[in-house]
């Protein structure tokens, strides 16, 4: 390690602003990057599920019978 | 070889592929680049003419590297779906340019941030700057080009034709900027020369390019599974696989 | 059966022209405009002669790639939406070969009119007279360039609602190179320099675009005839 | 000449089924057009007539599947009429975006005069009525020596007069040997017509 | 029995502003279009901040200025190409408050925007802090301006084919003291003088169009109808 | 209500001239419309049934003579439907250019069924077929409350279940003591229908 106390850390000789906001900006677009396609398709397996429930009913079938789809 | 490319032209086993090494990469990702941050934050030391700003660049230049070459991914991607015609093409140039244009824009930003201290602007109209904000436009156009077809299949042809033309200009641009910056006899700015980076500071370095190649890669992958759920939601597979 | 390639051609740029005759307004406006533009930036620079003779290679060049490209977003706008493009399409010519009869017409019509124009502003901006010659040919080369890349764009976006601003957005970049070579010949030749190096980039890229971009912009037709 | 094309006939479609944005739109459309066969499309709005006719032009090659096979000599026509409203009617007619060009003037003329424009000759297209502007548009079938005709609601907007006209003459291309596909709302009543419904197709 | 003409103002604009937010790029493309535009200056004129930081309110206000242009030619064409406008005129309010409204979705749309991202302009060009503030309230009020302006020719160009440039001809004249009171206000204020004279010229301005410039854009409108 | 408009009527024409560019099109109309009417404005390409129309609404002046009166009360609906392609069916009804605004959806959807959209109110309308984009414009008429209609071609690119549908929607349009003035081309077969043959005063 080359600083020596945390407070240090946060202030590099004047310069932690800096490095830090840097790596704040890039943490924040990285989560940014990973979060959204996380959430698309939570969204859209969610959608697709209850739409599968809802034309499972409007057949009068339970989910377990539509388990055995055939491959398209 | 060939029937590894045939079966990643196709969605269901492209789809199993994505999510087994995405549970693989999606930790080995995440802690290198805590690792290599750590590294470079804490334990590298201080580079005797800039002091700790100089930690940017752990950052900074593993973004802009890899945010270059992910434009020849996607120009790649657009290759094979125009000539191939293969539809896991255009999902992968769908993905990559979200993701390379978030990658220039880390690049850019880190650099306009280092850019305070060093050189008292948080601008300079460097000539590889310069080029990598066009690659910024570059990534920009495609994703505009993209958002305006309301017609996916067409809009992923539209920007596979635009990202090869890009390309076939990319070294042109690059080319053209290094010129255009010389002809103007440059003020006294200049990068730190590249051979001068000592060991220690080096091997962060390595392993935070390393980090962003994964952290591409991954992204990339989470992407093509999102747009895979979205226009295949019809299909069995999808559903099978869902359950 | 169907005419030669070659009378294809002059016959599309046949047709072009003689639209563009009937309304002798299309040809002069732009270069009206082209002058209006040059003398806002006095305006908004600040008079000095020095100043402006020292940057007049840069105004110019930007507003010619401004005004090419607001020109050439329409480009194939008006053959699209009569269906003349859908015919272009089944032809049995090459689509690239209509494409590049359409840049053709429109550089003649635009580029070449402002290079021969292109004398009265390097006057309102105090350029040296010996850059002129190589400013006139900077231009006809570097708008034959800007018109290609033009043409990849307007095919990529013809088929879409507001394509206006989007097609700028795919073209500028693209277009750097062009800027750049352009200012460096009209520079060095300011200067008293040789710009044979800059004119001879200038000439490579426009004929490697007369090549290239035809084929992409018959690519962008095709998929936007899809929609 | 494309290679789903069967011996003889000018345009076979086999089991040709069609996409438009996420929606099936048709499915299983199975036709076979020989020489001097009339044919008509029908099919209520939306039921994909135009997208059909333009598949089977090679304008449209997104979302279409099964066997399309046409004759290499054919003609499109349609919504629009590719017609440039700066030139004249004669200039119009004398260029044809299918790369075409008629040199004889007379020709030409008397394309003209056989669709009621005679004295038009020289007006600038911008300036017709509707009807008159389709009417330049339709004129193009005295002049084409295609065998195939595809036109799309070519109908539309031309009075009673202008439809008997062009009626007669769809029936002379057929007797001349050639073939014509079209769409129309309007049933019409010519010898030897034969209707095919998309919604039979509907997917 | 037609709504208040509030009402009608406020369902016009909400019309606007829905139709673009289908399409965020509507938004986000015209600001890319500007940092473009103002990347194209450096690449012209070299790169010496000096330089640039001289000419900065300069670039920004003739790049405002063009892009302006650029995007009001087009708008009401969409409207006349549809029949809206002609149902506009048959309306029992004034076609002068439609102008308005189209006139006002404008400007929210790109003027608005525009002076909001103005700060990365300025940091890109080397533009002092302080001169901040007085950009973006100098382009709000001068954009409001400009696609005042614009309206108007749009207006009276919207029946023609080809009206682009055709516009540019009739606006530029009529837009230079916009030019020059903006670039007057951002100067003063670069230099750390006060601005507010500058600035109340231009509020006059845009409060003088306000009034006038709907009813000469509904005039024109009125005649394009003919055609 | 315009002054040369009579007592009682929606509509008078007295000797009224037209000329575009600089040739006469029609010379001496006269018409009288009251309520409860159905007309037809018959007449070849180009004898000026879109003018005469554009005349009446207001919206060409130039080049008119004679005197138009006109109820206020009063639908125009030309060539061109005012649709914006990127809105959708339920929005683009929503509101009108005529600066109506209709807020209760129920009445929106209502006429969309009507015209045979249920099922498309949140489809964008760039995105439908030609007719179908001529019936968003057509469900206008089932939201209207204008005395006077006045309609060019509305029967263009419509399927005949569509034209029966239109064609009844006029009719109670006149039961309930409104009047219509359209053009077609086709021969209509509706209760009442009176036709205007322009052929006859052409110049
Ligand atoms: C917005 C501003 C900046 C941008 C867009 C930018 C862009 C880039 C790019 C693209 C690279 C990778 C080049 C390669 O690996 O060949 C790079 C590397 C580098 N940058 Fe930046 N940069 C910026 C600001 C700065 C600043 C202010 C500094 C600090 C002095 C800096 C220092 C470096 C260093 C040291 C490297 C790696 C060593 C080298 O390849 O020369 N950059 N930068
Ligand atoms: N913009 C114009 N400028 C000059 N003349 C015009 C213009 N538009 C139409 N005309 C002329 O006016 C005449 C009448 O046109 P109009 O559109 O009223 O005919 P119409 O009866 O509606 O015909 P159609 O049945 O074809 O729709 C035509 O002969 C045409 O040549
Ligand atoms: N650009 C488009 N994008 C997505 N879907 C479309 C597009 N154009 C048309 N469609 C859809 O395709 C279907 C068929 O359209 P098409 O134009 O082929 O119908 P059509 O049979 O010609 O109808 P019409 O009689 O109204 O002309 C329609 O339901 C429409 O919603
Ligand atoms: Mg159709
Ligand atoms: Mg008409």
């Amino acid at each position: 390690m080359y600083f020596e106390s945390a407070a240090a850390v946060w202030h590099m000789e004047g310069h932690g602003p800096y490095v830090w906001a840097a790596y704040g900006i890039t943490a924040l677009v990285i989560i940014l990057m990973l979060v959204m396609p996380l959430l698309r398709s939570r969204q859209m397996s969610r959608a697709i599920h209850t739409e599968e429930r809802r034309r499972d009913l409007a057949q009068g079938r339970t989910s377990e019978e539509g388990q055995h789809a055939p491959e398209a | 070889m060939w029937t590894f490319v045939h079966k990643m032209g196709s969605p269901p086993w492209f789809y199993r592929f994505a999510t087994i090494v995405i549970r693989w990469l999606l930790p080995t990702v995440l802690l290198a680049l805590l690792a290599g941050s750590v590294w470079g934050l804490l334990y590298a030391p201080p580079d005797f003419r800039q002091g700790n700003s100089y930690r940017i660049i752990y950052i900074h230049v593993p973004a802009a590297v890899v945010a270059l070459a992910g434009y020849y991914v996607m120009a790649i991607a657009g290759l094979v779906s125009l000539v191939w015609k293969i539809k896991m093409a255009d999902t992968a140039m769908r993905a990559v340019a979200p993701v390379g244009a978030a990658l220039t824009f880390v690049a850019l930003v880190t650099g306009a941030i280092w850019g305070k201290p060093t050189w008292g602007a948080w601008w300079v109209w460097d000539a590889r700057i310069t080029s990598m904000l066009i690659l910024f436009f570059l990534y920009l156009g495609v994703m505009a080009l993209f958002e305006a077809y309301d017609d996916k299949a067409a809009a992923a042809k539209a920007c596979a034709v635009l990202s090869l033309v890009g390309t076939v200009n990319i070294p042109i641009i690059y080319k053209s900027v290094d010129w255009w910056y010389s002809l103007h006899q440059p003020a006294s700015i200049k990068f730190t020369g590249e051979s001068a980076i000592d060991a220690s500071m080096l091997y962060p370095l390595l392993l935070m390019i390393g980090a962003f190649y994964g952290l591409f890669a991954l992204l990339v992958l989470l992407n093509m599974k999102a747009e895979l759920l979205g226009t295949h939601r019809q299909s069995a597979w999808l559903r099978s696989e869902l359950r | 059966m169907p005419p030669e390639l070659g009378l294809f051609l002059r016959f599309q740029v046949q047709r072009h022209l003689s639209a563009a005759l009937r309304r002798p307004g299309d040809i002069f406006n732009p270069l009206v405009f082209f002058l209006m533009v040059v003398t806002l930036f006095p305006l908004g620079l600040g008079p000095d002669p020095e100043v402006l003779a020292d940057f007049a290679p840069g105004i110019v060049w930007v507003v010619a790639l401004l005004s090419s490209l607001t020109v050439s977003s329409r480009l194939f706008q008006a053959d699209y939406e009569d269906g003349t493009l859908e015919q272009l399409a089944l032809a049995p010519h090459p689509l690239a070969l209509a494409a590049m009869s359409e840049v053709l017409s429109h550089w003649l019509l635009s580029g070449v009119v402002l290079a021969l124009a292109s004398p009265v502003f390097a006057a309102m901006l105090n350029m040296p007279v010996q850059a002129i010659p190589t400013l006139m040919l900077s231009l006809v080369l570097g708008t034959l360039c800007l018109s290609l890349t033009g043409a990849i764009g307007a095919a990529l976006t013809v088929g879409l609602r507001r394509g206006g601003v989007l097609l700028s957005l795919l073209t500028i970049p693209l277009t750097v190179p062009v800027l750049i070579f352009g200012v460096g010949a009209v520079r060095e030749a300011a200067l008293g320099y040789d710009p044979s190096g800059w004119l001879a980039l200038l000439g490579a890229l426009a004929a490697g675009g007369l090549v290239l971009a035809p084929l992409a912009a018959a690519a962008g037709l095709r998929i936007s005839l899809e929609l | 000449m494309t290679p789903a094309l069967r011996q003889g006939s000018l345009l076979t479609l086999a089991d040709v089924s069609l996409e438009r944005g996420a929606r099936r739109l048709l499915q299983g459309v199975t036709l076979e057009v020989g020489s001097a066969e009339l044919w008509q499309l029908v099919g209520s709005n939306g039921s994909g007539k135009t997208s059909l006719l333009r598949a089977i032009a090679g304008l449209a090659r997104l979302g279409v599947r099964g066997a399309i096979g046409r004759s290499d000599s054919f003609l499109y026509q349609g919504h629009l009429p590719g017609l440039k409203p700066l030139l004249t009617c004669r200039e119009n007619l004398r260029w044809h975006g299918s790369g075409r060009v008629y040199t004889e003037m007379q020709r030409i003329d008397e394309a003209l005069a056989a669709v009621g424009l005679a004295g038009y000759e020289d007006s600038v297209v911008m300036q017709l009525s509707a009807g008159q502007q389709r009417r330049v548009g339709l004129a193009r079938l005295w002049l084409s020596d295609a065998a195939l005709w595809l036109l799309d609601e070519p109908f539309t907007a031309i009075d009673l007069k202008g439809t008997a006209l062009l009626e007669s003459r769809l029936q002379a291309h057929c007797s001349a040997g050639g073939s014509v596909v079209f769409t129309s709302h309007q049933p019409t009543a010519m010898d030897g017509l034969q209707v095919l419904d998309l919604n039979q197709y509907a997917a």
